[in-house]
């Protein structure tokens, strides 16, 4: 048990530094697009709300994952599909050599 | 689907998200970065579902299907100036899913008598007490972007105590919660009801302009939170995800504070100690739209055509030779640069002309007033480079003005107008300038020559 | 109406009042043109030009008696002025401080005659303003004339017959003259500096790459943005400051004026003195006075091996383009008092009123 | 040894052969300087800087009879060289092309005489190179005259009184007059571009930040880098191209050259016909010629309303600097040719053999 | 020591590791990241001591002692110019080691008469194979570059067939040797062997100068080695840090082909292709050294004092607008920068006057000949920008040239020469310019106003 | 055990994914130090060279693990010491504002 918790924690923290490394300067136009992106990303925990409510220990279990699952599906959804059009407001114009 | 192969497909999950936070922080990859991340999350989800042994997927369904509607519609419906609060609604919801699944795993494991480990009782703890924070601050937030309620700061004694206290008090329950085997769920509710306060007053007191930093800062909660429902169920994918998100999160806050050139912690706190924020308002309360130089150096690459309206400003901070490296550079990447002179910009006649002459600025790239008025209002981007009289639309509009009467330069018909100046100094006429107010104007403050030989090393770095 | 545009009768004169292209906006207007054959001449534009822009030709001489609305560059001559029809108007630089019996002379016969050089210098009035126009060309040709007059180089030239150091200008006032002054001698590769009593003007001397010569606790801001008198503990220091400086120059362009009063002097005989043989003087202010001890209006002086020039009317050196800058000062002027094809003479009016020094036989100007 | 510097006697020539920071080197060399009284006040050097520098002052026509070596600006008068003794020697320009009555009493006097036109324009003998330095301040001169000449303003203006477009310069022959003239014409703000017969000029000249106006398949080059003659089709397509360009130009310097020839006729009269009433055209080469059919040595002539200046002598208009150069150069002859104290002819030397035109009673010029 | 406590110490020295190579990769924070690097090498090292049951201390010692003694010996002794063999060296003996351990596992489990999971089999493979191509591929490397052989490249027929055999060869007996249950020896020897000869093969064809490249390859199969051995041993240290090396190395490599303008793939297989190195040798056979614009940037980063030759190429390029702002650049930095001119430098009296002044450079930063040319044996840097004829020092050496006894600017007598230039042309003179050659100097190619623009991003970047 | 290898299999992809992010915009100066460094961290097998080495399983464990130590120590040794010593040749000039 402890094993997997520090194996946990051997990830957690190369994926932080991972994630710091990742973002370096970002013009300001991307930084509400990049808040969505990664907000949506933050809805994963539908992951653990699938896990909850399918493994079917009772209606609270059950009832609580269906809200998991619809609270995390709204952000997942909604998260990159506003993201999505956000980006959509910018693109490329014709001719540039960059 | 073996667990090994279900472990893979969440690591290959990962990668996406990986690739696809760092292709979304550039303006050519962006798109890209999007699409991938979410194929990681139908992965991740494809692979939950058909790894666990799902017992009712009644209920899922239902939930996939419910959710998935109520984000699509809301992505649909939303106006783009609306966006932010967008992001605070969709983020509260998943600090809320994350807090419900933390509560669904302790009360599960409260029904069942069994008696969880340690380490998973602590991070169910840490994912409720963070999960709340981040539902009811997003929401504040929204609350505050959509003007539901007041943008402004909201402040009462000793805030920061009672912050402290609360604070101190939710993860005291957590640790009672957490070291007392027996069965107990009082802890449990007080821990999220003051968690959810928490969140609340977290937020209050931070001014509606700098919610976007608050926003961020959640997102990086509630990513957190997600990582740490991963620990509590094992979960691969939800670390890294989690992590990541909640590791950039903070990058992502900082850049934006660096951005508007304060500090988190005076984003966060700043309320409670003296409000220093300068006042941008013009007589009749209007206030200015400050930006920074990294974007309009976004803006400079994406316009096809920009007018530069070159003022005494610009003579004063001898910036001509840096004006002419940053038109070159916007001519490399495709877009056209004109200078407006206008008769009587700067101190002498032909003032403009000597600077620029001296500069090498092309001479039929200097057009005079009657030559480019008609142009301006197909144009996408006017930099206005310490000119302010010779844009001033009281020219125009008002009789009262000393400059009535005088032709001016139609900077203010352009799709977007960036004026930089040191500061809201008038110019020789000594009037207001109601162009620094328009909606479509930005503000760039900082001494011309500095500001844009900024511009030119961020816009060589995109 | 008639406007009529006379070929320029003062000695040395070579502008005209109007261009081609005024002429042809003005007929836009429905007015009728009159221009004196060779009117254009000196400033380079044929009488074909005219004809072509909707002008009629008349022999010299017939543009005053005929015209409603007579224009000139410099004061008319006394031939024109009894030749002018009763109640015409008159717009030209009539110099009207000096100039009473001039005045005296329209007022009898009615004319309503309009200052050119009267026009406020306000915003609004900037596109009028014939001072700055005409100063603009005078700064510019100022130093083109001294540099031509000086036994040096003003660029910095490493050569492998040695190295010429760069030539210092020094620019006493720096107004619209001045600053244009500064403007070209620096395109020239001078080293530039300047002085004048306004303390606002050090922000715009240093705009144009120029030095400014600071003397502490000297300052003589006047309305409207001229200069005023300084004290006499004010002119010490300046004297101090400035002979100090002047010794190293090699040319100096002087342009400090004080409106309604003499100008200024700031270059002493003493200062000549202790210059390098071979440097040049400008002074823009020889007809005011000078702002040079020894300056001589018109005149060519050599005074300890410097040389001292005075020129009056440099404008009319560059005939063409102060003529194109002058008409157009005058075309906006009528465009602004011309309502419906006639004059809307309107003595309430912030720029007709300052400038009109004669109307309906009375003299205006100084009342 | 005994070095003369007269006060020169050319009508116009207001340069000095030698300037006082030469003399003081060649003090230091151990050699008598000799300057004649007044012999720099024309270029604004006082005789006592001359003898502060250890020059002996002498009066005026004495330092032809007392010096061992005669250095001028111009060639001496007959006077001059009839006082000068037996065996002395002369440096000078001489332009010995013209001038075989000169040369025939100096080598009657058996004068070793250099002329200073003839050192090579090779990359060692640059630093005596009196043509380079004297092309230089020429360019520059010919356009300040020419700019003040001009009816317009060169740099381009926006203001309330219109906007003045810039004006356009135009040069001809860019050696390094020519390139001189490019750079200021640039430095006054004018829209230039220049035309050679030599196509490695072109980068040089863009080099400058002017445009070339290319003619296809004319090419001169001939050795030392100096142009050829053109063929008579070459001709043809020059005049045209030059013909249709030249027509909107407000100034042209005018500056080809070919050694040993009458200059180039570049600017026909249908030419100057052509171009805008006001416009100036500088002929450097008047007196070998002239570039432009209608120009005339050291006059202004004005054709179809444009003035048409043929200066000589530009440098001697800019008399100190001009000398300034020219004695550096001197100088460097000197030090050259010098050697213990007293001359080494060697009329084998690279640099000394082609400047020497008489020697030892001998003339070798045109030998 | 408890195993958690242990593999979070490891974790610890992992995050060292992390933050060691990211500060490396600053000249501010180099120091400081190698310092923090070798801390996290010490822990890792004292954690495994104190935490396996370490049965015989004695070989470990000996080995420690040993092991240290010669590598401070001879980090101590080595030569600064012979740095890059050194690394080579040392990676190869990192090779070495993995290609050791590897083998040490395999045949314990080969005596013990163990069945090794297939896994551990084939990381055993994969450790033993690139440890051997790593050691003999970075032997000659240190080979090349010590000159001990010859640094050209060996080439000889059908020699990319060849290494694709033996490749194939290595692969298939490591397939063999894994899918084989019962104890053979001989498939491991014979990889073992065919990987050794191909470390040699693959590294001979490569060209001298191309050595660092190639190092840093290996360096990254090292690396890649190392992480191996961690699958084997099951060592999460192991495999974090190679797995970083592993990516970083390659990244590193890309890094130094893009600052060679070469690809990757040029530098492995270049020499098999038309060898289109251009030649860059004098007459007499000496070649110049070419360098890039980062690199310059950092020398004029640290230089106290620059000189700027500017001569008429600088003209041509009309680059003097940028070169104003590299000074002012460098000068913000803590440099001196002057510049020397020329009497007769560009193509008329006074050009770079004229060029110089357009720039708004001070009067007084524009020394001639005589007033400069004692300061440059004082100076830092020089920058001959498009100049040659006039820093040529033929002109004082060589009666027979053109330009013999014209005074030149002492150019040559700076620590250190940059010369900027489109290529090897002449100048004026139409001759060969020995500084060029001069051991001091390094050559800029490209156009002046391109590569100084390059200097000045560069410059600002650091 | 599939299980450990997925685990390892995971934390290497994270870590290379971390080294390539690492490693940005190198002036060519540190290219040599850098690279020297990250080959000091590859002698990182030391750690495998000690378990073998000490794990006791008769003279060829015992041999192989001693050459393995000494491979290894000296790369680390050699690579921190001599990365040191190279850039010490690049202090930072007083004075300069960066
Ligand atoms: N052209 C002529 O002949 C002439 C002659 C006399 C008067 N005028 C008058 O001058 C005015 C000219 O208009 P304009 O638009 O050119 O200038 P302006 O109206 O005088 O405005 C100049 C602006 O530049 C800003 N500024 C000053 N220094 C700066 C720096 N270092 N960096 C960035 N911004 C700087 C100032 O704002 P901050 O202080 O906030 O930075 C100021 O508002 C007109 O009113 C005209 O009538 C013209
Ligand atoms: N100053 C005068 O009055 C005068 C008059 C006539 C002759 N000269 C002679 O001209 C020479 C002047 O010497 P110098 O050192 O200034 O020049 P130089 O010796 O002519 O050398 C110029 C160098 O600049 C390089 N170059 C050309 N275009 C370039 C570009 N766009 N970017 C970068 N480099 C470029 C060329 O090499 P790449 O082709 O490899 O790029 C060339 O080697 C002397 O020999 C002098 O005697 C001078
Ligand atoms: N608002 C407008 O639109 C407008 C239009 C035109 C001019 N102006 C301003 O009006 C002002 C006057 O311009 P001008 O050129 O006609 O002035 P001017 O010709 O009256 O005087 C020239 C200069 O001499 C200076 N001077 C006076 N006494 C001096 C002394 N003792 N020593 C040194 N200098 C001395 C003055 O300060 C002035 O700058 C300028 O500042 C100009 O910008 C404003
Ligand atoms: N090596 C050296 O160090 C050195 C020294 C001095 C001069 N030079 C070179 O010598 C050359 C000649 O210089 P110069 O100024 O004494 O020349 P110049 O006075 O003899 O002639 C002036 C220019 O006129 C041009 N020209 C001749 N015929 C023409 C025609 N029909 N149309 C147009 N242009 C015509 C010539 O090509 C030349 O450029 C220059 O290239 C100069 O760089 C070299």
């Amino acid at each position: 048990m402890i094993e997997t918790l520090v194996a946990s924690i051997v990830l957690f923290t190369l994926a932080t530094f991972l994630g710091v490394e990742l973002i370096h300067r970002v013009p300001s136009t991307l930084h509400t697009p990049l808040m969505s992106g990664a907000n949506a990303i933050s809805g994963i925990t539908v992951v653990g709300a699938l896990i909850v409510a399918g493994a079917g220990y009772g209606w609270i279990s059950q009832v609580l994952g269906f809200f998991a699952i619809v609270f995390a599906m709204v952000n997942v959804v909604g998260g990159y599909m506003v993201t999505d059009r956000m980006l959509n407001m910018f693109k490329r114009k014709p001719g540039g050599t960059n | 689907m073996a667990p090994a192969v279900a472990q893979l497909l969440y690591l290959l999950a990962a990668v996406c998200f990986i690739l696809g936070l760092k292709w979304l922080s550039s303006p050519a990859t962006a798109v890209r970065g999007v699409r991938l991340s979410s194929i990681g999350m139908v992965l991740a989800i494809a692979v939950t579902l058909f790894d666990r042994t799902i017992l009712s997927y009644g209920t899922i369904i239902a939930g996939l299907a419910v959710g998935g509607a109520i984000g699509l519609w809301g992505a649909k419906t939303v106006k783009m100036t609306s966006m932010p609060q967008m992001v605070a609604l969709l983020n509260g919801l998943g600090g809320g899913a994350s807090l419900v699944v933390g509560s669904a795993e302790f009360l599960k494991s409260e029904l069942l008598g069994e008696v969880l480990p340690v380490d998973v009782s602590i991070t169910i703890q840490i994912a409720l007490i963070i999960g709340a924070i981040t539902l009811t601050g997003s929401l504040i937030a929204w609350a505050k972007l959509q003007e539901v309620m007041t943008g402004r700061a909201i402040t009462f004694p000793l805030q920061k105590t009672v912050n402290a206290l609360l604070f101190a008090a939710a993860v005291g329950l957590s640790a009672y919660q957490v070291s007392v085997p027996e069965s107990v769920l009082w802890p449990f509710y007080v821990t999220a009801g003051v968690a959810l306060l928490l969140g609340v007053l977290l937020v209050i007191p931070i001014g509606g302009a700098d919610m976007p930093v608050v926003i961020s800062l959640l997102n990086s909660y509630s990513g957190i939170a997600a990582a740490m429902t991963g620990f509590v169920i094992r979960n691969e994918v939800l670390i890294i995800a989690g992590a990541l998100v909640g590791s950039s999160g903070i990058i992502l806050s900082q850049i934006m504070c660096k951005a508007m050139n304060r500090s988190l912690a005076n984003v966060l706190f700043g309320a409670f100690g003296a409000t220093a924020t300068q006042s941008l308002k013009s007589a009749e309360g209007l206030t200015v739209r400050q930006t920074t130089a990294d974007d309009v150096a976004v803006q400079l690459a994406y316009a096809q055509s920009v007018i530069v309206v070159p003022g005494y400003g610009l003579a004063v901070a001898q910036a001509q030779h840096v004006v002419r490296e940053l038109a070159d550079l916007v001519e490399k990447k495709g877009g056209t640069v004109k200078y407006a002179i206008h008769p009587v910009a700067g101190r002498m006649p032909g003032h403009m002309n000597v600077l620029l002459a001296e500069a090498n600025v092309p001479y039929d790239k200097l057009l005079d007033m009657d030559a480019i008025n008609a142009e301006f209002e197909r144009t996408d981007l006017v930099m206005v480079i310490g000119a302010n009289d010779v844009v001033n639309p009281a020219a125009r509009t008002d009789p009262a003005s000393p400059i009535y009467g005088m032709p001016i330069l139609n900077a203010d018909q352009a799709r977007s107008i960036i004026v930089l100046k040191r500061g809201m100094g008038a110019g020789f006429a000594g009037i207001e300038n109601e162009l620094f107010f328009n909606p479509k104007t930005a503000m760039l403050f900082g001494d011309a020559k500095k500001s844009i030989t900024q511009l030119v090393s961020e816009l060589k770095a995109l | 109406m008639r406007i009529g545009v006379p070929r320029e009768t003062a000695a040395g004169e070579r502008r005209v009042a109007l261009v081609p292209s005024a002429v042809a906006r003005l007929g836009k207007l429905g007015l009728e043109l009159l221009v004196e054959e060779g009117a254009g001449t000196a400033a380079h534009v044929a009488d074909a030009e005219y004809s072509a822009a909707g002008a009629r030709l008349v022999p010299a001489g017939r543009a005053a008696a005929e015209a409603d609305v007579l224009l000139g560059v410099q004061a008319p001559s006394d031939a024109q002025v009894g030749a002018m029809r009763e109640g015409a108007a008159l717009v030209a630089l009539l110099q009207p401080a000096g100039a009473s019996a001039l005045l005296d002379r329209l007022s009898g016969r009615r004319v309503t005659a309009f200052a050119m050089e009267l026009v406020p210098r306000t915003t609004k009035a900037q596109s009028m303003d014939v001072l700055s126009s005409q100063a603009t060309v005078a700064g510019y040709q100022a130093v083109l004339f001294g540099a031509s007059h000086l036994a040096r180089l003003l660029p910095m030239l490493t050569t492998a017959a040695g190295t010429i150091p760069p030539g210092k200008a020094f620019v006493v006032g720096a107004g619209v003259a001045g600053l244009q002054a500064i403007a070209t001698a620096r395109r020239l590769g001078a080293v530039v500096s300047a002085f004048d009593v306004r303390p606002v003007v050090k922000e715009q001397v240093q705009s144009l790459g120029a030095s400014f010569l600071d003397v502490e606790a000297v300052a003589a801001e006047a309305a409207g943005g001229y200069a005023g008198a300084l004290d006499e503990a004010q002119q010490a220091r300046v004297h101090a400051a400035v002979a100090g400086h002047i010794k190293d120059m090699d040319l100096v362009i002087t342009t400090a004026q004080i409106p309604g009063r003499k100008a200024p002097r700031v270059v002493s005989a003493a200062m000549v003195a202790s210059m390098r043989p071979g440097s040049v003087i400008v002074d823009l202010a020889a007809d005011s006075g000078g702002n040079c001890e020894l300056s001589r209006p018109d005149e060519v002086v050599v005074a300890h091996g410097v040389t001292i020039l005075g020129p009056t009317n440099l404008p009319s050196t560059v005939s063409h383009h102060a003529s194109v800058m002058y008409s157009k000062n005058v075309l906006t002027f009528l465009e602004y008092v011309i309502k419906d094809g006639a004059l809307a003479v309107d003595l309430e009016d912030p720029i007709q009123g300052p400038m009109c020094v004669t109307h309906a036989g009375q003299v205006r100007y100084g009342r």
